[in-house]
């Protein structure tokens, strides 16, 4: 039963490993997974998808590709746990030659077979485009409005590249003066309770003199949220994004007032595709793999795809905003109308 | 009938066999003297008596009844208390607190078992005044007490729960002159009280002076028995050793 | 046969808090409490404020909740690493059956604290037939990561915003009802107090009425003080009501009952305590069910306070800081030695530091390194006050 | 004064064991993985294929190197939390220095073991001076955390693939090669023990042959063996190389040499080493200096193999694996008693159930269940084999 | 010149005043016996002469030369060896190893010194055997091994590096018969080999048999001392207790 020729040759059934990085965020495993499953079995019933979980270490996820390729598996869709550090992952991949499709939080420095993402800087760009227009409009108050800004993990690839993206919009505000940033916190491991506690302390520091917290997702919007409602304070808060359930709910509750939305559907989609063709050994579907990037060690074949900002509106029900999440399948609205979404207007008329 | 009674009993290490089918019997109002050289067996006897070793075979009575002394709670529910010869004292636990270790004065179960400190602080003066132990506090952790000291006190601790049979592994090595005259007089009144008594030493001459029986063992197995007024020192050194040319300075 | 024993002199400042504590091991960590505060209050004046002490009395709850669980478990000489997570799980039980199924809010939390005790039931049996707890608790983290997938609804979160759920945390005590509590209690301290004093005086012991006056002064102080100072926000944060009850009934049943004493027995010398009659076993269970029982109200508090379980609820850093909460308050990680103390005091450095450090507003690599550093300077400083000669007697 | 004893008759089969292990505590721990690998086995064949078995051996060579310098720690009775974290740091340094500052390997390498030691250097001091090893290297850890992000270059991360670096772990000794080199070994093992052997007979001390024969042959069996199966792939891996040798010198240092009895004396009873004349915070000292070595070696294998360092080389679960790897092999928390195999031997198990969980494609619910139970389950039939009985004598 | 002198030592433990003022001398070839109630202080002045405890004032001389016994290495580099009344063996070592611990027979710093251990073995086997100390393997760790086992092997430790003065608190404690007598002998070679002892016993029998002079402790502070023949049994016993109607059974 050993396979000295190290390659993934062959036949039985057609495995393809489904690699999520860890439990948090949950939706690789909640939604991507299922979703993937369900898109490859729609197109080729005979493919079988395993699905395996890091625990957020990359060591972990190099050997989960390694058993992977022992079990014999035509195609990895790899969410790396720390991009940065799944280059060995991807060798080990290439010598086996199994093709590896990069997935939302894609590995770099080596070859992929494709990718396919929301990319993370557009993600942060939109976040800080719907930011400023409410700048802008004085929806905040008078200027210099004074921001409370919250990163995610401190190194993060995911956090520097969707810095990145906010800060083309933001730096040119703080530059002008419309915007004062007067906390700024990495928020360690995104943990909403680390997102609590710097909330805090920011209010402490300024003796509430925040006009707008701006966060980076919804788990970290989240814990803001709490500080806040603990303290009866209701300054607005931006920059949700994945979403998150509680991001939804607290867009019904009026607490948050945006969200990016990622259509894991759309994604998963295009990745069982892609892994389909990958298993056959074709080249990637040109309607899906229309970009390149650049990854470090090549130019790799790229399905980019586009989120989707919904925010609240002055006047309006929220719940047409977050239509838009229940449309995309992300969350149904017996899902989203429980807890403190469960008493508002929106959840009574619209989940029946 | 016997207050205890020992059969065939027998205990292996490993590869070691540290006691050997022995038989004892200890009655009531009698003091055991139970002698040897270093590595006989008499600690590992203790031990087994006092359910802290469970023997390889052999039948344990207690009162004529076969009792089966799994640990050492089950041999103090069966009126047997021991002075180990480690003393076993909790050394964070300070002299009151091991001295009613496991029996505490405490209220009822309503106030959770609280701790009547007091009449324990005025049951351990009076107890540790009646051996000569004398600590200059009741509320250091023993192990900041001298070796004297906290042999006092494990030997105190055996006589509060009113024991059937009370076992001394070696009680005296570390006593003081006076204290150890008291600890002799101890034995003579628990012998008085109708309680049955074992000792463990390595002095003849108190052997001699307060034992009713002596039992010898050497390399595990039972040489030997006396009964007071039935043997010389150097009977008891002969058999101890295995040698009879041997009569020592006794 | 390990006996502390000191090799070089004590250091002068240490006999006069010697003297001053007579055994009150909480003296030089108050000290050092004193020593964090200035250096912070000296940096950035808000440090100080009524609303940062109460931001810091809300932050340290969970981790002071805990700690006073795992104290439970050093004290005997074992050690545990689930907790945490078990929070976690027993936090999504509660939420899921208040916020999800409809139960009443008091059922949910019953059954929560049930379910915690029903693991750490079964941790603590493995581990008294033989399986170091080290293993039984790591082995149990990773499955307990399992169950909170398992036990959260399949979206793997629940949200409890504007549920009753969230009063758990939000509740505030009026000031007015927070003094008759505090009066409440030092009138029941003083009356425990002097009941101690008549029975000592009945066996004729040497005893003083200062030995009534004196502590019941400092209790009413420590009262009075802290709800003057945490009912300036909000009135009593609920929380900290939750923790000084927890407290006291552990001050209750470590100190003053037979089972205490058992407990320092067991840590102190498995092998004397079954040797004086001690169900060695059980005091074992007994402390993982008390770690049951706090780990399901930390995380109940927790994620009251979060508005939401999920789950990274119990995940972080709650787990390590428990521990070394118990550690710095003074807490032996070989068993025997410590006291509930240790818990809130601990968790009182640990929080006053990180709480600290936020404010400041450094860049993310000098909070790491203040946060490490203080820490062991805290440690250190104490160390110098009690400890320092003890090494390497000492260990823990 | 505590002191282990039994309170129940031993098991048969531990006798038994006993008896044909004389002393060696790996034996059960062998036979728990036998029956790990056999239930995989079961379950999936591809388990014991060659490729997993080379997958395995490097998958675990990590958790072994750290776990090597743990058990070190352990046996002196401290413990560490902070040298995970340090392995990141220490990859950093080697990587940065060799790929972005173009020094050579070796040079770059060298100054990452040196940085490693000097900083469980003031580690150890601090300990010495009397801060509960927990909190100095929790306090470490929040440090180090902190110095990762400044020594990795702006962009959080080095890149190393195809560079010298990445060869410490893609580098493959050629088949040929390793069975001389297993030869060598073993021609050395039995040239050692026959002197052994004419030591002991010239001061007339039982002794027989078989001690050099039997012994030899199990070495010889083990090297060529594993030689033979790791080299079916490409030739015997560079990692299980490092760590054969790691091992081979921690052997002997710990059982030959006057350093090893010290480690154990000072685990065992640091008061009566101390009244021994033994330097006990210079062994506490020698114990951190080699852990931050191993932590050094560990972080530089780790980074080779996953080619690029980033803020989160050393997080995760590799502390606690490695410290649970030591426990696993038999190594105590309190100190004194435990050897070098057992960090070899408890990664073994670790990995060996992480490696055969991932394999049968479980949910990620069942993974952690599984994993979690099965380090219980075997922990527990070791405990079966030679340590049930022992509860409550013996902790850790 | 005397080869150990004391003086003005005293050592508190918080508020216990365990020694005040203590002059001592222990010149070459002499036997020093330091007798005293339970928790006189004896043990306390054995550790600070180890090099266990420092004193809180006073000064040490060893051979005429002012002496910082700031640790039990550099009591030991002064030629100072102890047997404590705990006996203070690792237990998780074996017999041979806790004989030689500190002082093990290695080979260079070449060989990483590596230990000699068959040498070790031999004299071993030789040193307790003449102390009469049986043992059933050298391999065992000791604590498996009988209180007089145990005592015999703290015993034959003191002996190995071939000290100068030799202090022994309560060495025959847990002996029996023949290892008493092997370690009565014993000091009586050590002092015609002119080394100086410092013997601990509560055994007033012993005592006079051996020592050449008798310092006598009383709660801490120094009572009396004897020359050989100057003093009878009942001097002693109320220097001790410092009553002078008790003579005892001496
Ligand atoms: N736990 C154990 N494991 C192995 N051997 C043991 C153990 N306990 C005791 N032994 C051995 O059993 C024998 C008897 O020991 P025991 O302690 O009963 O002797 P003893 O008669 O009390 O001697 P002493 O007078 O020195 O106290 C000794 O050889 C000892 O080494
Ligand atoms: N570490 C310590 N802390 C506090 N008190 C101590 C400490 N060590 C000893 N003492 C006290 O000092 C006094 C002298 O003790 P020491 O052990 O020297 O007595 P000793 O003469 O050896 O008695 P024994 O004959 O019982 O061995 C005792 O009262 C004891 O309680
Ligand atoms: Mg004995
Ligand atoms: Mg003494």
């Amino acid at each position: 039963d050993s396979d000295p020729s190290g390659t993934a040759s062959g036949d039985g059934p057609k495995l393809v490993y489904f690699m999520a990085p860890n439990t948090t965020p949950t939706r690789y495993i909640q939604q991507d997974g299922p979703a993937f499953e369900k898109a490859i079995k729609a197109l080729d019933p005979s493919v079988e998808v395993k699905f395996v979980n890091a625990g957020g270490d990359s060591n972990q996820q190099l050997a989960q590709a390694n058993a992977a390729i022992a079990a014999g598996a035509k195609a990895l869709v790899v969410v790396a746990a720390d991009p940065n550090t799944s280059a060995g992952l991807l060798q080990q991949a290439e010598m086996a030659n199994v093709p590896v499709i990069g997935y939302e939080n894609p590995p770099v420095k080596g070859k992929l077979y494709a990718q396919v993402i929301f990319d993370p800087e557009k993600v942060g760009e939109q976040q800080a485009t719907y930011f400023a227009s409410q700048v802008a409009g004085g929806k905040l108050g008078a200027k210099p409005v004074k921001v409370a800004r919250q990163y995610g993990n401190k190194g993060d690839v995911y956090t520097t590249q969707m810095l990145a993206g906010q800060n083309k919009v933001i730096e040119p505000l703080i530059q002008s003066g419309d915007i004062q940033v007067v906390c700024e916190d990495y928020i360690k491991d995104w943990a909403p309770d680390n997102a609590t506690k710097a909330t805090e302390q920011c209010l402490t520091k300024t003796q509430n003199g925040v006009g707008a917290f701006f966060g980076f997702y919804d788990g970290i919007t989240a814990g803001i949220i709490a500080a806040l409602k603990d303290k009866n304070l209701k300054t607005p808060v931006y920059g949700g994004q994945n979403p998150e359930l509680t991001g939804l709910q607290y867009m019904l509750t009026g607490d948050q007032q945006d969200n990016v939305l990622k259509a894991f559907s759309v994604e998963a989609d295009g990745a069982a595709k892609i892994a389909l063709a990958a298993v056959k050994g074709e080249q990637p579907p040109a309607d899906l793999v229309k970009d390149t990037i650049d990854n470090g060690a090549m130019q790799v074949p790229t399905a980019k795809l586009e989120s989707t900002l919904i925010h609240l509106e002055d006047g309006k029900d929220p719940g047409d905003a977050v239509q838009k999440a229940v449309d995309l399948g992300i969350f149904t609205w017996a899902q989203i109308c429980v807890g403190p979404a469960e008493g508002t207007e929106t959840c009574k008329t619209r989940n029946k | 009938m016997s207050l205890l009674e020992l059969t065939n009993i027998s205990k292996h290490f490993g590869g070691v066999r540290a006691l050997h089918d022995i038989d004892m019997t200890v009655d009531q109002g009698e003091v055991v003297a139970l002698i040897g050289d270093n590595g006989a067996g008499k600690s590992t006897l203790v031990k087994i008596v006092s359910g802290v070793e469970s023997p390889d075979s052999g039948e344990i009575r207690v009162r004529g009844e076969s009792a089966r002394l799994v640990s050492p709670r089950a041999a103090a529910e069966a009126g047997i208390r021991t002075v180990f010869q480690d003393l076993s004292l909790c050394d964070n636990l300070d002299a009151v607190q091991n001295l009613f270790l496991g029996q505490e004065r405490s209220g009822s179960v309503l106030t959770g078992r609280r701790i009547r400190r007091h009449v324990m602080e005025e049951q351990a003066q009076r107890i540790l005044e009646s051996l000569s132990v004398k600590l200059r506090s009741l509320h250091t952790p023993v192990v900041a007490l001298s070796g004297g000291q906290r042999q006092g006190i494990a030997i105190c601790r055996a006589l509060i729960s009113d024991p059937a049979v009370v076992i001394l592994d070696e009680p005296t090595a570390a006593l003081g002159v006076s204290q150890r005259g008291e600890v002799l007089d101890l034995i003579g009144r628990l012998r008085e009280q109708g309680r049955g008594v074992v000792v463990i030493s390595h002095d003849m001459k108190d052997v001699r002076h307060i034992a009713d029986r002596v039992v010898v063992l050497r390399l595990g197995t039972k040489v030997a028995e006396f009964r007071r007024g039935e043997y010389t020192p150097s009977d008891l050194v002969s058999a101890m050793t295995g040698a009879h040319e041997e009569g020592g300075d006794l | 046969m390990s006996v502390a024993t000191e090799t070089a002199a004590r250091t002068p400042a240490s006999r006069v808090i010697e003297l001053a504590g007579r055994g009150h091991r909480s003296i030089p960590v108050l000290v050092v409490l004193a020593i964090i505060w200035a250096v912070f209050y000296s940096q950035s004046s808000a440090y100080l404020s009524f609303r940062n002490i109460t931001n810091l009395t809300l932050q340290i709850a969970t981790t002071a909740i805990l700690a006073l669980g795992v104290v439970f478990v050093l004290l005997v000489g074992e050690i545990d690493l689930s907790s945490a997570v078990l929070s976690g799980v027993c936090a999504a039980i509660a939420a899921g059956l208040a916020v999800n199924s409809g139960l009443p809010l008091p059922v949910a939390i019953a059954v929560a604290i049930a379910s915690g005790m029903a693991i750490t039931l079964i941790e603590a049996l493995v581990i008294t037939f033989g399986v170091p707890s080290l293993i039984v608790t790591l082995g149990g983290m990773v499955i307990l990561q399992g169950l909170i997938l398992v036990v959260l609804p399949p979206e793997f979160t629940v949200s409890v915003a504007g549920t009753s759920f969230a009063k758990i945390a939000s509740t505030a005590v009026p000031a007015g009802t927070s003094y008759v509590l505090a009066a409440l209690g030092t009138l029941a301290f003083a009356l425990y107090k002097a009941y101690q004093y008549r029975e000592r005086l009945s066996t004729g012991a040497r005893t003083s009425p200062v030995s009534v006056v004196v502590p019941a002064a400092l209790v009413a102080a420590v009262l009075f003080g802290g709800v003057y100072i945490l009912t300036r926000q909000r009135g009593l944060p609920m929380p900290v009501l939750i923790v000084a009850v927890m407290l006291l009934i552990a001050w209750y049943f470590t100190t003053q009952t037979r089972y205490g004493i058992h407990l320092y027995a067991v840590g102190g010398d498995r092998e004397a305590a079954q040797r004086a009659g001690i169900p060695v076993r059980r005091m074992v269970v007994y402390s993982f069910l008390i770690l049951g029982a706090c780990a399901a109200v930390a995380g109940m508090v927790d994620a009251s306070r979060q508005l939401g379980v999920s789950v990274t609820s119990g995940a972080g850093p709650l787990m390590l800081n428990a521990i070394a909460a118990a550690v710095v308050g003074g807490t032996s990680l070989f068993g025997g030695r410590g006291s509930i103390w240790s818990a809130i005091l601990g968790a009182l450095v640990i929080g006053s530091i990180s709480n600290g450090v936020q404010l400041l507003g450094l860049t993310t690599e000098v909070q790491y390194f203040a946060t490490g550093s203080v820490l062991i300077i805290a440690v250190a400083v104490d160390v110098v006050l009690t400890r320092g000669s003890l090494w390497p007697g000492r260990r823990s």
